[in-house]
């Protein structure tokens, strides 16, 4: 099938969908889920260079072309999204719209995977407004507040999307041609410094608003936090990578060192991607910080998605050979374990029906399941061996530090070490501590949802040991960048990841890893056993105190007992003064609504003779002007 | 100088519409305006010593060039026609007003928001 | 007494020489350990240290007298340790209630509660004494004859009874009622 | 034939006046009538005169039929056709519809500029008639009063030209030459006078009154009489005056734009915010015909015919809701087909993909690019972010929150149609040609004035 | 095979090299104090004592918490070379990034298995000991950071063969004083024994440790500590053979105790503003240095 058609067919069969899953949601999701998989397979089947033909708008053909890139985000996406739909296979029960959800989120599919495929700006314009059309549409179908989050994340998105979309005419206009590699030539014999850095610019504005980059990073907190649970694994997971794809198609597909090479800012990087790159770190410093200190454990990571975005960001505008491949494998660590937290999330409030930390606690006396995927995904997303959120990370840092950049690799460093903090945070807070007493017939969510999760995590844990396979259309992206072609990072035959200073070997640290925890594990037996401890004692039986140390106090009532409120209260104290760049966006809107207010008051007032006097002053004015 | 007047007299109504609060005064301030143009367009119709633009052998000294332009009499009369219908209009539309808001005075209408 | 395997011997012989203490201080008593820690006596040079959890801890010092209410904090303290577990009874108090012995909610025999491993007479206690005693209850654990923690699973009923004669049935479980 | 455009319209009117009840019929009738006669004569392709009381041009009143008219009388009558499909929201007011019809009809078609400022007159009078519907009195007579001075605004306009020119005749004015001290005048008044009727800040204060005040109002004005207006502007800016006064219009074109706007995003009653957004639309149109050229203007009325679309679906839906439910959280969930074409129809106004308004969209300001002009895209896009604000804070408060009232009777042939238009939206985004063609062959022949003032001054045909 | 012994012999040397280490830390802080002390050996005794006790277990991510906690502090004991290539079992792998994630897996076991225990004195506990790592490690990175610039190589035996003709610390002392501070703030010693404060917080994440969970835990901070100041001994202090290793690894470590032993504890927020004050500041004073090249 060719990809145009398959395009078009995913966007049709996505509203045939909704009356499928009208007729009965399950059947819908468990269709949309096989899709999902044709999806993948067919993935696996495009070969790269193949081409296809959309149809023609404004004399400009629509061309699809599927490259390593397309290859990469794709199957990372679909990765992420077929999970999603597995897991709501079961989750959709407690949802409200769950034929539309159904067919929006088919229709998202065939939105990203367009994006991904577009070989030309106007065409990955058309599926990216698809994309966040219809994930704008699954937003509100969460709680309250979820609705204004739609309107926050349709017109943060927009406001990205429409500087794209400038930018995108203006090379147009300039250069003659839609086509992403044909701009790429054109804009390297481009003379003019201040077109290029204007259009490349604007170009990746649509990524930052969609990745939640700094100045355009707030719709995050209140989207993700606010949508349909398991929605907000997709939207984490996925959606945001689309900002990302667009990030590195306008600073690698563009290729930025060439044109920029004019202007170089620090250690051969250019300012234009300088400045990216100082975006992303204010993302990392404002993501991290933000997430230390949420209590509503979606919005923290909604948070630490920012701050994600913010490494990719800074590895790709590197363009540093292992910089750019760990900003890009980045893209799939994230994904994979923002999905999964957000999954364990979803499961979390499908059973306890609460998304604050604070209300929480000791559920992996009930979730085991859920909470050793998440365990793991936050092992991959504070980037710890053996996962593979690591690898990325030390990607990056070699190339920050190989360039010099001790202030970003500073953030860099706060990022990660802050995001042990925040990661922790939901950990200590909702699986472990005590239960309280109100979830104490709380059970773990069916196979359906557990298995996406621990599937997701399981292909992070091998990626994280074998890391070859995810590597190699990298590395085949990076050689049609033309970044450092001749370079080789991931060594497969000898199971090494090369850096600039010093290689590492996944295996054999995985390995280590394992000798010692079985080292570990044999001295444990050798001691004597030990006597357990019920935690869910004062659950079980009436009257019976909690078994832990207490000070001699006898306590009852485990709530009392669970220490998640404020929980780096030490350091949150530090900031908490913090100035707050949502309610700068926030005042920017009540502007718009007070000029509203102004023009209503001054032009449309409910009288007839102030028009009069419009009209009037209005010829007046003409007629003074043209005279 | 009748340019001058349906000038001034244009001046005059839309002062009356400006200031004004009783609506039916704008009706009145209208009208003044319709018949400011048209006087307007009568003006321009006008020729010193013209002569009325018939063709007749009776008259001596004939010649076109002394015609006055009768074209725009016949643009009045239309025009005054459609301004009469906008005043019944705008009149009948004042009753209904008053009937509605109880007042026809721009401060002491009620029930007029936004 | 059964015989130790050889094991349990070398067990011993460290547990003599590392011993972490948990106080539970309720009256005057605690005042006579500083001195016994810092540089003046040093307790330190005897493995001995101060632990703040009962969990971490080996022995437990009763510094004091205890009353209805107190005790049943250090039973629940005391069940909270892990074994090997040694009690050491501070002062007069512990062995028959002191100077408030006849008190209505006074406890004057601390052995009928908990196992006691060795008692200090004195009201109060030299930190000579208590150096005295640690080491008396250094040779005992050594020698294995310390078995206050064996003591109290073999005759859990009987203390159980004790305790709950002593302190009565709590009917109402929750914070403000204990 | 094509004056039977007017006719009939005309003569229905007269004949309902006798037999009341008879109106709603009557008005189909027309309407359909009118149509059934355009089709017949599909595209000119050339200029057609008919010339009235067959004195010849440029003497005498004449109807001017070539491509421009012929697409723009399609609209109209199209639109008038649709309203005349949905007898509730017709109730009485069947007659000043027809007159509306017929006056619109005229506006369009004829080649005089005195005939036009009367057709506008009728306009202006019929309209405010049918803005007065559902008591909306206090807001019908503001548009009145307006309406009356911009009727004597493009009658003084009118006049200057005739004095200068010394003819009526659109394609004579064009020909003669006027002194460029004339022409600034008589440009400067015409955009004022046509303003109020093309929604140009500040001239449109009285939309969202009238808009806003009642369901039928919007329907109707917002759509066909708009077109018609609108054309007027193209006509006389674009073929009379080449493109005199066309920096006037882009300056309030643009103002407009962001006015109208930012106005709608603070509006809480849904029609009077899609109201607002007609007027922002307006706007757009009006600087993209200020550009003067075929391509231009051809693309400015592919998009007003898609906001058209647009607005008569999302004003039906809107005005069924907002007379229906006195609180409008997630009333779409009893009425999911209206709810979709709403959709539909809004997002196709910011110009989401997938949509007809994406096409003209990116048309525009592809054109605009064309043409160097990087001020109003950026206008426009800004304007579209704050559309997309409201546009989605709308549909996520009707679909999506808690609902709490009785259903409402789902009118079904509403439903029907809007979905009709909404799919036919969607249909455009795929074969834009169904409206572009049309409105490109418009945009061509309004730009060119030759072949306009030949085929006016030599060509006569038919007649009464 | 070879790397399997020698990384094996990290381990065996690692364990009674620290473990002793810490008695005699132990025993100077007593001399300081002017006390006698406990023996060298005090550690070994109460390891073992520890061990053969009968234990308490809070639940299945308790145990597995501490198993992971000392598997992956044994995981980086393994990798870390001790003074020269002779003596880096694994050559390909000892770079610096790998050494400080790989100790952090241990770390996040430990947390999280003491976060299981579901004692909130725990939580508190951790709580500080992240934000505490936010604090020391940021001015550390740096540092080492701008080593790794200037040598061109994050791998530790590489750096250690570079310093052949100059220790680091004297190619950059301000650079090697900075890490000095940060490596007190790793090694929880006083001041920044903030987490474990016995006196605050019921010794915050051991709260609930009891026999051989403390003894292993005990071992893993053991490991922790050996890989913590032998990184420092390699980055800093160049070279050598095994015997010089040793000699440098006994003086950091005395020289740490001494510092500490005359200290109070710190507040959380009062160490975190002390490392973000001039620490951090000098580190990126060290990192400006070396890219201008101004290096001794």
């Amino acid at each position: 099938m060719a990809m145009s058609t398959l395009l078009v067919s995913l966007v049709a069969t996505s509203v045939v969908m909704y009356f499928i899953s009208k007729a009965s949601w399950k059947i819908g999701a468990i269709l949309n889920f096989l899709i999902g998989i044709f999806l993948i397979s067919y993935v696996f089947a495009l070969s790269t260079g193949t081409t296809s033909e959309l149809g023609t708008l404004f004399g400009q053909k629509l061309q699809l072309i599927w490259t390593n890139a397309s290859y990469y985000f794709s199957l990372v996406s679909l990765l992420v999204i077929v999970s999603v739909m597995l897991f709501a296979i079961k989750w959709l029960d407690s949802q409200k719209y769950p034929a539309a959800f159904n067919m929006f989120l088919l229709m998202m599919t065939a939105g990203s995977l367009g994006v991904f495929m577009a070989a030309d700006l106007i065409t990955l314009y058309i599926f990216w407004e698809i994309a966040v059309l219809s994930s704008m549409l699954i937003v509100p179908m969460g709680k309250k507040e979820s609705r204004k989050a739609a309107v926050v994340y349709a017109v943060m998105s927009a406001s990205g999307t429409y500087m794209y979309l400038y930018g995108a005419f203006l090379a147009f206009q300039r250069y003659g041609t839609l086509n992403i590699s044909e701009i790429a030539k054109h804009m390297v014999s481009d003379p003019s410094t201040g077109i290029k850095a204007t259009i490349f610019l604007l170009l990746a504005s649509a990524g930052i608003a969609k990745s939640g980059i700094f100045p355009l990073h707030t719709w995050l907190r209140i989207a993700h936090g606010n949508a349909p649970d398991a929605f907000s694994a997709v939207l984490s997971g996925q959606l945001v990578k689309l900002g990302s794809y667009v990030l590195m198609v306008s600073v690698a597909a563009l290729p930025s060192l060439k044109i920029f090479s004019n202007i170089p800012f620090y250690s051969g990087i250019p300012a234009t991607n300088y400045f990216l790159i100082a975006l992303g770190a204010t993302s990392i410093i404002i993501g991290t910080l933000m997430a230390i200190k949420q209590d509503d454990m979606k919005m923290l990571i909604a948070f630490s998605s920012v701050a994600n975005g913010g490494y990719i960001l800074i590895g790709i505008g590197t363009m540093d050979p292992i910089g750019f491949e760990g900003g890009v494998l980045h893209v799939f660590n994230h994904a994979l374990a923002a999905a999964v937290i957000f999954m364990a999330f979803a499961s979390v409030v499908y059973r306890t029906h609460t998304k604050k930390i604070s209300e929480l606690g000791g559920l992996i006396h009930k979730m085991p399941i859920t909470f050793l995927a998440y365990l793991f995904a936050i092992i991959s997303l504070a980037g710890i061996p053996p996962m593979s959120g690591f690898i990325s990370k030390w990607m990056i840092y070699q190339a920050l530090v190989r360039k010099g950049m001790f202030i970003t690799a500073f953030i860099a460093f706060f990022g990660s070490i802050g995001s042990f903090l925040y990661v922790f945070r939901p950990l200590a807070g909702v699986f472990l501590g005590q239960l309280p007493k109100k979830y104490k017939d709380v059970k773990e969510v069916s196979p359906i949802m557990w298995l996406p999760m621990v599937i997701l995590v399981t292909i992070s844990l091998i990626i994280g040991i074998w890391p070859f396979p995810i590597l190699k259309p990298i590395e085949g992206m990076r050689m049609d960048f033309g970044i450092a072609p001749t370079m080789k990072i991931a060594d497969s035959s000898h199971w090494l990841i090369k850096g600039f200073a010093g290689n590492w070997n996944p295996v054999l640290v995985f390995n280590l890893f394992l000798i010692g925890f079985v080292i570990a594990y044999i001295l444990y037996t050798l001691f004597p056993r030990p006597k357990k401890v019920d935690l869910l004692a004062p659950h079980k039986k009436e009257g019976a105190p909690i078994n832990i140390y207490t000070g001699g106090e006898f306590i009852y009532n485990p709530d009392l007992y669970q220490y998640n409120t404020k929980f780096y209260a030490g350091f949150e104290r530090m900031y908490e003064k913090h100035p707050s760049w949502e309610k700068l966006l926030e005042m920017l809107a009540k502007f718009f609504y007070d000029l509203g207010e102004w023009v209503h008051g001054w032009f449309f007032r409910p009288s007839p003779s102030a028009y009069t006097f419009w009209v009037t002053l209005t010829i007046l004015i003409v007629f003074w002007v043209r005279w | 100088m009748v340019y001058g007047i349906s000038i001034i007299l244009i001046g005059i109504g839309i002062y009356g519409l400006m200031t004004q609060k009783n609506l039916f005064k704008h009706i009145v301030s209208l009208s003044i305006i319709d018949t400011a143009v048209n006087i307007f367009i009568v003006a321009t119709g006008y020729v010193s010593n013209g002569k009325a633009p018939i063709y007749t052998r009776a008259l001596p000294g004939f010649s076109p060039n002394s015609f006055v332009d009768p074209l725009p009499q016949a643009l009045v009369l239309t025009a005054i026609v459609i301004g009469v219908g906008t005043l019944a209009l705008g009149a009948s539309l004042l009753v209904r007003v008053k009937e509605k808001h109880s007042s026809i005075n721009v401060e002491n209408m009620k029930g007029v928001g936004e | 007494m059964k015989e130790r395997t050889i094991w349990e011997q070398i067990a011993d012989s460290f547990r003599s020489r590392s011993i972490w203490m948990l106080h539970y201080c309720t009256g005057c008593g605690a005042m006579e350990l500083p001195p016994t820690m810092t540089a003046r006596f040093d307790m330190e040079r005897f493995g001995i240290t101060p632990m703040a959890t009962p969990r971490q801890a080996d022995i437990m010092l009763i510094t004091g007298y205890l009353n209805t209410k107190t005790l049943r904090r250090v039973i629940y303290t005391y069940e909270q340790m892990a074994d090997p577990k040694y009690v050491v009874g501070f002062g007069s108090c512990t062995i028959n209630g002191g100077i408030y012995f006849d008190s209505y909610s006074t406890i004057n025999r601390l052995d009928y509660y908990i196992p006691v491993d060795v008692y200090i007479a004195g009201c109060m206690p030299r930190p000579e004494a208590i150096l005295e005693a640690f080491n008396y209850l250094m040779e005992k654990i050594r020698k294995g004859e310390a078995d206050g923690w064996k003591r109290y699973k073999e005759n859990y009923d009987w203390y159980k009874q004790n305790q709950i004669r002593s302190l009565g049935e709590v009917y109402v479980h929750d914070e403000f009622h204990e | 034939m094509i004056s039977l455009l007017i006719a009939i319209p005309l003569l229905l009117a007269f004949i309902s006046i006798i037999w009341r009840s008879l109106s709603k019929p009557l008005f189909f009738l027309a309407s359909f009538t009118n149509i059934v006669i355009l089709i017949t004569s599909w595209f000119p392709n050339g200029v057609e005169i008919h010339a009235m009381g067959n004195w010849k041009p440029p003497f005498g009143i004449n109807l001017v039929f070539d491509n421009a008219s012929f697409y723009a009388a399609l609209v109209v009558n199209a639109f008038f056709l649709l309203t005349s499909l949905l007898p509730g929201l017709v109730g009485n007011y069947g007659i000043p519809l027809m007159l509306l019809m017929a006056a619109a009809n005229g506006f369009v078609l004829t080649g005089d500029l005195f005939n036009s400022f009367v057709f506008m007159e009728i306009i202006t009078i019929t309209a405010v008639t049918i803005a007065s519907k559902k008591e909306n009195f206090y807001n019908a007579f503001k548009y009145l009063i307006l309406g009356g001075i911009a009727g004597s605004i493009y009658l003084l306009a009118t006049i200057f030209a005739y004095a200068s020119t010394g003819s009526l005749n659109m394609a004579h004015v064009s020909m003669a030459g006027i002194s460029s001290s004339s022409l600034v005048a008589i440009t400067t008044l015409y955009a004022i006078g046509l303003g109020v009727e093309a929604k140009l800040f500040p001239l449109n204060g009285w939309v969202s009154g009238v808009y806003g005040g009642n369901d039928l109002a919007p329907v109707i004005l917002g759509t066909s009489v708009s077109f018609a207006a609108l054309y007027m502007v193209g006509r006389l800016f674009g073929t009379v005056f080449h493109g005199n006064g066309a920096e006037v219009l882009y300056t309030l074109a643009l103002i407009t734009i962001v006015i109208g706007e930012v106005a709608a995003l603070r509006q809480r009653n849904l029609l009077k915010t899609f109201a607002y957004s007609s007027v922002a639309q307006a706007g757009v149109v009006v600087a993209m015909l200020s550009k003067g050229t075929g391509t231009a203007m051809g693309l400015a009325y592919f998009h007003l015919t898609n906001d058209a679309v647009a607005k008569f679906v999302i004003f039906l839906v809107a005005g069924f809701l907002v007379y229906n439910y006195k609180n409008l959280n997630g009333v779409f969930k009893k009425h999911k087909v209206l709810g979709a074409s709403f959709s539909i129809a809004s997002f196709s106004l910011v110009g989401f993909p997938l949509f007809a308004g994406f096409q003209s969209k990116l048309r525009i300001i592809m054109e605009a690019f064309s043409m160097k002009d990087y001020l109003f895209p950026s206008v426009m896009l800004l304007a579209t972010l704050i559309e997309v604000g409201y546009v989605v804070r709308w549909n996520v408060k009707l679909w999506f929150e808690e609902e709490t009232q009785e259903k409402a009777e789902t009118p079904v042939i509403a439903s029907t149609l809007a979905l009709i238009l909404a799919l036919v939206l969607i249909t455009v985004f795929i074969k834009p040609d169904i409206f572009l063609g049309g409105a490109m062959k418009m945009g061509n022949a309004l730009a060119d004035t030759k072949d306009y003032i030949q085929g006016v001054l030599s060509v006569v045909k038919g007649g009464m | 095979m070879v790397a399997a012994y020698k990384a094996l012999f990290n381990l065996v040397l690692g364990f009674f090299l620290v473990l002793s280490l810490e008695g005699v830390g132990r025993k100077i802080t007593a001399r300081v104090q002017r006390r006698i002390g406990p023996p060298w050996y005090q550690n070994f005794i109460d390891v073992f004592k520890a061990l053969s006790k009968h234990p308490f277990s809070n639940g299945w991510v308790f145990d597995f918490g501490v198993l992971m906690a000392l598997g992956g502090a044994m995981a980086t004991a393994m990798i870390v070379p001790m003074g020269s290539t002779t003596w880096t079992p694994f050559p390909n792998s000892d770079n610096f990034f790998v050494i400080m994630y790989l100790f952090a897996v241990g770390a996040l076991g430990m947390a999280m298995g003491m976060v299981g225990s579901g004692n909130p004195w725990a939580s508190i506990g951790v709580s500080r000991a992240l934000t505490q790592m936010l604090g020391y490690e940021l001015p550390y990175l740096i540092v080492i950071s701008s080593t790794i610039f200037y040598y061109k190589t994050a791998s530790i035996h590489k750096l250690v063969e570079l310093q052949k003709n100059g220790w680091n610390l004297l190619v950059m002392p301000l650079g090697g004083i900075i890490a000095f501070i940060s490596l007190m703030g790793m090694l929880g010693k006083k001041p920044f024994d903030i987490s474990t404060a016995p006196a605050e917080i019921a010794s915050g994440p051991m709260t609930e440790l009891s026999g051989k969970y403390l003894g292993l835990l005990h071992i893993m901070h053991v490991f922790a500590m050996f890989v913590e100041v032998s990184l420092f001994v390699d980055v800093f202090l160049g070279g050598g053979n095994l015997g010089w290793y040793l000699v440098k690894f006994i003086v950091v470590w005395v020289l740490a105790v001494l510092i500490s032993s005359v200290l109070p504890r710190f507040r959380i927020e009062q160490m975190l503003k002390f490392y973000w004050g001039v620490p951090l500041g000098l580190a990126f004073l060290n990192a400006l240095f070396v890219l201008l090249g101004w290096t001794l």
